[in-house]
């Protein structure tokens, strides 16, 4: 049953994606607006983390399996560079004023589906890491692209591989003094998987890592864990003071075994955890959506108005799948009682 | 080896220092590191550790905090209250056991003859006629040598 | 082929939390639910409207989705049942973590479901106030069984005022809300240690743990009236034998969702077979709220796939060259076909892998589109079997997952990926070494064959990655034997989205070509 | 811009030269000094023995600077964080006012909640501003390359501040300090605490703590530090020379209080900066910027 309802989806990342393909396997047609170049959203942009031909699940080539997907669906039209000047309900309807080049339309639509996604921690919000300032210090997100692009691991600063690098982990996340109480779920996940793969291409790379709990992500973790617990350098501890070392390496003052030590490294990666998205207050005030209690949207499941995916909170690749596939059944239900 | 009962683990000693005003949220700590990541005393001084001593409260160690000499290396610099992740106000934490301890007559000379100064004379330094005729000799105007207005009033406190 | 006459039941196997609330949101939304429960289970409120079998074995299940025969050995009976899908929602099962102790039997030592029971019917002994909870201490702790434990914790801590210490080797938070519960957790006094090492003292006073405390730097020990021994998530004992039946993958634990990262979120590889719960993975509660709608959205959606859809042959088969060796049936990887006395190609099961066709000892048969002429003819236009010389190009065969990437290559005019001819096959696997081996034959001197496939656990078809892998290896050995290069083929397994790695792959390749 | 200045303890005793300088300069930029004789020590001392004596007496502090309806400027960082937390708590906590305000009383004070409580280098900063200070500086420093070193009390706790600047990236003395024509070093570790606290628990480890920092400064090639607390000028400055005896290491960095520094630039002479009290010779650095004067 072809139906005529038409489904508004904000956002072209893989929650996006995923709300639309499970509404056109239902037959309901959706148009999603995304406001980059490209769909894709952040995890788009991430490497994959297999090893000597082996899957790690991390799950970001489902994005590539999704966008191919959904072109192949008539059911789905996307919009890109295409932003939301404004949305209220008008009766049984959603009514979006769509921004794009071409100027600003107004379109109805009988649901609306958030899946604008997350911001990454900026790291300037902790200016006692020196994010900017040192040289070879770069997110978990920058790690990533330079592992898509290059298939290898240099310093920025001079572009040679790094001899030895580390990973300080919790960095904006479990930090309830940032009004962030909550762990983002994927940092120990993407850091060690890149850790495998680094230590895999170079074995002499040596690798630490500063962390607090070592959390477990995705299938199989216990053999990945037993694989590459010895192949790292564990510190139980984040460091507070990170400096310029001499050589353009990056420095800490950490206790290691009861010990003061002053270490450095050729590279540093701070493995950001996942916030808000900046769209997020836009929404609340629009729609008088509310937040659950880690700071995210919380999907209001009724009045046609849903938010999916990692908008609704921290949630890996695979998990931000399962978790728009069952907003779709909520959606489904809604149209199905409103016809 | 410390030995402990597991009713006696953060109920008792921790449960008194909660009380001290500023010490409230120990409990919530998670032991980080990051306070003696940070913390410049501990880069020079290996006995002194921010996160150790919050633990020994925890566990109830009261006669190792209280009668040992770590509660009063800590420099009062804040970074580690500045950053602690939980909140937990650390530098407020570690006056809160001086206080504790001092309230006990463990404090070190130095500071109980300190605070018995300001005490006596309202001031950590006295101004005697020397200091006045330096001062006056610089063109700068001479101070009372002594502050009756505060010492009556911690005498009432007392 | 008439339109097909869809079965709509859906048959639920597991008698647990899962199953009756999946059971209820099919009958909620008027679907028909066969619910089959094992024997020992109690069968409790079996959801009203549901026709229930208690104490059904699955001996057979034969068909595709819309249409399975499941036969089911019910006290010494068996009963045949027509279903559209099969859920299997069994609950995973919990076992204690005795490992540290040894034999577990001890009044003071409990594991944590004795400890919710007893919480629960409010019958804990005053003078056991003083709990030591004792995790996994190898730190492979997985985040639901590190969520029970929290919230007893909290529980016991809130509503019975017990002193609680926990020792464990990594906190798992990676969960909404957990964190704010190991919050509450540490507010509520629980003394948390981090150790992976521990010696234990049972004794019938209470107990003793001795471990290292890495911030104390120094040995700790701590004595209370009990221990409390977390659990770790097993698989159910009956997944092993439902399985075998419905032929299904099996993960490293033993669930029924394969490690294949394509099983995202309740698939398995057969097309219509279903996983829900804790019959999937050990899943954290926010995982199982998303997992039973994801089960139901799945079910509605494969239902309107199969009244709109028109069966159509996926696989065309010669009786004559079939030697009825079973092969194409052992090497399925979705189920899709049925053996009486020949193969019976199962078209809606059928995700068109095309592996069989590869391994089919007589070339008996072939997937529509992929038939062998057309194959060779888009292998070698114009050439239909004389030899000829092949120009100087490399030949790469590219599975479906990654055939866009070199798409764009070509869209965009890039001249290394241009200088190769791309192949599409519907998966690496059902490449023979027959083709490679011709397009060796027609040779230049730079030319050399590329395989392209998805990475392992990776690739839709199960185990096409390591067929394609087989494949070329065995072609490296005729090399080999012929005395000529190995390197003239070469395997490159591949995620859809390593864009940049095969431009970096194929100029390698091409590189050593010329060098070769 | 008229101010209640709080000396505090150490200043008028041993650093008189800081008090100098400060007035010299605040005097040449407009900023009006009055001095309360009935002022007492701010209670940072006392923390340790009985945080609720020592609140009491930054307290009755508060209240005679609001009696006389002036804001207190303060030259040591220690005296800012006492004063200024002291009245942040009292502004926040009922209980807390009316608790203090009933042992004020008894010395015949009461004290509202009005007070503010601002460091001499906020003072020049906001209330004087950057320009007004460019504008007087008649001598050339000729770049002169200056380690600012911050301290804690200036910066930290920074709620009591509300947030005004980032303990973990501070600027605004290097603003000074640029703005009189020095030039800003940056060296590692410049957070970093001078220890002065822990001297009367632990002197090896309070000189360590300061030995730390000279070797940056040093490694950094500053020829001068500037330091804004009496604290941190007893660990660098006074025991500059122990430090180097015991750790066998040599520094000879002048340790210069901030408005030392603005007041050569300004044209002020040595005496008039109390340049000869400092315990390093300046000497040879002042003769190098301001000639035998």
């Amino acid at each position: 049953m072809k139906s005529r309802e038409k489904v508004l989806i904000v956002g072209g990342g893989i929650a996006g994606l995923t709300t639309a393909i499970e509404l056109g396997r239902r037959g309901v047609s959706s148009f999603i607006i995304e406001k980059k170049e490209t769909v894709g959203g952040r995890a788009g942009t991430y490497a994959c983390k297999a090893v000597n031909g082996h899957c790690q699940k991390c799950g970001a080539c489902l994005v590539q399996d999704a966008i191919r997907e959904s072109m192949e669906m008539g059911e789905i039209e996307i919009s890109v560079k295409t932003s939301l000047a404004g949305l209220d309900r008008e009766g049984k309807e959603i009514v979006a004023r769509l921004k794009s080049g071409e100027g600003e339309t107004s379109v109805r639509f009988s649901a609306l589906v958030l899946c604008h996604g997350f911001q990454p921690f900026d790291p300037a919000g902790k200016p006692n890491y020196g994010y900017g300032r040192i040289p070879n210090l770069i997110t978990g997100a920058e790690l990533e692209l330079m592992m898509k692009e290059k298939g290898d691991v240099f310093r920025p600063s001079d572009g040679k591989p790094a001899k030895d690098m580390a990973f300080v982990q919790c960095v904006g996340s479990r930090n309830p003094a940032l009004g962030r109480s909550y762990c983002s779920q994927v940092c120990c996940g993407y850091a060690l998987r890149m850790a495998r793969q680094i230590r895999s291409a170079r074995p002499s790379t040596s690798i630490t890592f500063f962390y607090m709990d070592v959390q477990t992500f995705g299938r199989d973790f216990e053999r990945m864990f037993w694989e590459f617990r010895d192949a790292i350098y564990w510190i139980r501890e984040i460091p507070g003071d990170f400096f310029a070392a001499p050589g353009d390496r990056v420095g800490v003052i950490v206790e290691d075994e009861g010990e003061i030590k002053e270490m450095s490294f050729d590279l540093m990666t701070l493995s950001v955890g996942m916030g808000p998205s900046r769209e997020q207050p836009v929404f609340e005030e629009w729609l008088g959506l509310r937040q659950g209690p880690e700071g995210f949207l919380a999907s209001p499941d009724r009045d046609g108005i849903f938010v999916a995916g990692s908008a609704t909170g921290p949630m890996s690749i695979p998990d931000t799948i399962v978790n728009c596939r069952a907003a779709v059944t909520r959606v489904m239900d809604y149209l199905e009682e409103r016809s | 080896m410390p030995e402990f009962k597991l009713e006696k683990v953060s109920s008792g000693f921790a449960s008194m220092v909660v009380q001290e005003p500023g010490a409230e949220g120990i409990r919530s700590c998670y032991a980080c590191g990051t306070c003696t990541a940070g913390c410049p005393v501990r880069r020079v001084n290996a006995a002194y550790n921010p996160r150790k001593l919050i633990r020994m409260v925890l566990l109830g160690m009261q006669d190792e905090v209280l009668q040992g000499k770590e509660i009063w290396l800590c420099s009062s610099c804040y970074t580690c209250q500045e950053r602690c992740p939980q909140g937990i106000r650390i530098t407020e934490t570690i006056i809160a056991l001086r206080n504790l301890a001092a309230r006990e007559g463990y404090a070190p000379s130095g500071v109980s003859m300190q605070a018995k100064l300001i005490k006596d004379q309202g001031r950590l330094y006295a101004l005697d006629e020397f200091d006045d005729k330096k001062r006056k000799k610089a063109g700068l105007p001479s101070l009372p040598s002594e502050v009756a207005g505060a010492t009556k009033l911690l005498d009432e406190k007392e | 082929m008439n339109p097909l006459r869809a079965e709509k039941t859906i048959a639920v196997f597991g008698s647990g939390e899962t199953a009756r609330r999946l059971s209820r949101e099919f009958l909620d939304r008027g679907r028909a639910v066969l619910l089959i429960m094992s024997r020992d289970q109690d069968t409790g409120d079996v959801p009203e409207g549901a026709e229930c079998v208690v104490g059904g074995e699955l001996v057979s299940a034969t068909g595709q989705v819309g249409d399975f025969t499941l036969v089911l050995r019910v006290a010494e009976k068996r009963e045949q049942h027509r279903v559209g899908f099969i859920v299997l929602a069994y609950e995973s099962v919990r076992e204690p973590v005795y490992d540290i102790l040894g034999e577990p039997a001890h009044e003071r030592v409990w594991s944590l479901s004795h400890l919710e029971t007893q919480l629960a019917e409010g019958v804990f002994p005053e003078e056991y106030g003083k709990v030591l909870f004792l995790d996994r201490l190898d730190g492979v702790n997985s985040v639901a069984a590190s969520e029970r434990l929290l919230k007893a914790v909290v529980t016991a801590q809130e509503e019975h005022e017990i002193a609680c210490c926990l020792v464990t080797c990594q906190v798992k938070v990676a969960s909404p809300g957990l964190e704010m519960l190991y919050g509450r957790m540490r507010d509520g006094g629980c003394f948390v240690a981090r150790t992976d090492l521990l010696d234990l003292e049972v004794n019938p006073g209470g107990i003793r743990a001795r471990f290292d405390d890495v911030v104390l730097d120094d040995e700790l020990s701590v004595s209370g009236a009990l221990l409390v021994v977390a659990e770790r998530e097993r698989a159910a004992p009956e997944l092993a034998k439902i399985a075998e039946v419905l032929g299904l993958e099996t993960d490293h634990a033993g669930y029924l969702q394969g490690d294949n990262l394509l099983r995202v979120p309740c698939l398995t590889n057969r097309r219509g077979v279903l996983v829900a719960g804790g019959s999937g993975a050990d899943l954290s509660d926010w995982q199982r709220a998303q997992n039973i709608p994801s089960v139901v959205e799945e079910v509605n959606s494969l239902s309107q796939w199969l009244d709109e859809v028109t069966p159509v042959e996926q696989i065309i088969y010669d009786r004559d060259r079939c030697a009825t060796c079973l092969t194409c049936f052992r090497v399925c990887p979705h189920g899709a076909i049925l053996f009486t006395d020949k193969p019976n190609f199962l078209h809606l099961a059928c995700q068109r892998c095309g592996i069989c066709t590869s391994l089919c000892p007589n070339e008996a048969i072939e997937l529509a589109g992929f038939e062998k002429p057309s194959f060779f003819e888009r292998l070698f236009p114009g050439q239909s079997g004389e030899k000829q010389e092949w120009p100087a190009a490399v030949t790469g065969f590219v599975c479906q997952r990654s055939a866009d990437l070199v798409r764009q290559y070509l869209d965009e005019g890039d001249p290394v990926i241009g200088a190769v001819r791309w192949i599409e096959v519907p998966c690496a696997g059902a490449l023979r070494s027959q083709y490679v081996l011709e397009t060796l034959a027609r040779r230049a001197e730079a030319g050399g064959v590329l395989v392209v496939s998805c990475h392992r656990d990776n690739c839709r078809s199960g185990d096409g990655t390591i067929r394609a892998a087989h494949m070329v290896q065995q072609v490296k050995g005729l090399l080999n034997t012929l005395e000529m290069d190995e390197g003239w083929v070469e395997h490159i397994p591949l995620a859809p989205n390593e864009r940049e790695r095969l431009h970096r792959e194929v100029e390698q390749f091409q590189a050593r070509r010329k060098k070769a | 811009m008229k101010y209640a200045l709080f000396l505090g303890c150490t200043i008028p005793a041993r650093s008189r030269n800081y008090e100098l300088s400060a007035r010299a300069v605040a005097h040449r930029l407009g900023v009006e000094f009055v001095d309360i004789f009935d002022f007492s020590c701010c209670g940072f001392p006392l923390k340790s023995s009985d945080m609720k004596q020592a609140g009491l007496l930054a307290a009755r502090n508060l209240a005679l600077a609001e009696s006389e309806g002036l804001a207190i400027c303060t030259l040591c960082s220690a005296c800012t964080s006492m004063l200024a937390e002291e009245a942040h708590h009292l502004e926040q906590d009922r209980g807390l006012l009316d608790g203090v305000n009933a042992e004020l009383n008894k010395v015949g004070l009461a004290y509202k909640g009005h007070a503010k409580v601002k460091h001499f280098a906020r003072v020049l900063l906001e209330d004087v501003g950057v320009d007004r200070i460019r504008a007087e500086v008649k001598v050339d420093l000729k770049g002169l390359p200056v380690a600012t070193h911050y301290g804690c009390h200036y910066l930290k706790p920074s709620e009591i501040y509300e947030g005004v600047e980032d303990p973990e990236d501070p600027s605004s003395l290097e603003e000074l300090v640029n703005a009189a024509g020095a030039r800003s070093v940056e060296y590692q570790h410049k957070k970093d605490c001078c220890g002065g606290a822990v001297l009367v628990a632990d002197e090896e480890t309070a000189l360590g703590m300061a030995k730390r920092k000279l070797d940056h400064v040093k490694e950094a090639g500053a020829r001068a530090m500037n330091v804004v607390c009496p604290f941190c000028s007893v660990m660098y400055d006074d025991n500059q020379k122990s430090i180097e005896s015991q750790f066998e290491t040599d520094y000879q960095i002048p340790v210069l209080y901030l408005p030392q520094i603005l007041g050569l630039a300004m044209g002020f002479d040595r005496k008039e900066l109390g340049l000869n009290m400092n315990v390093v010779k300046t000497k040879s650095l002042t003769k190098e910027i301001i000639g035998e004067k």
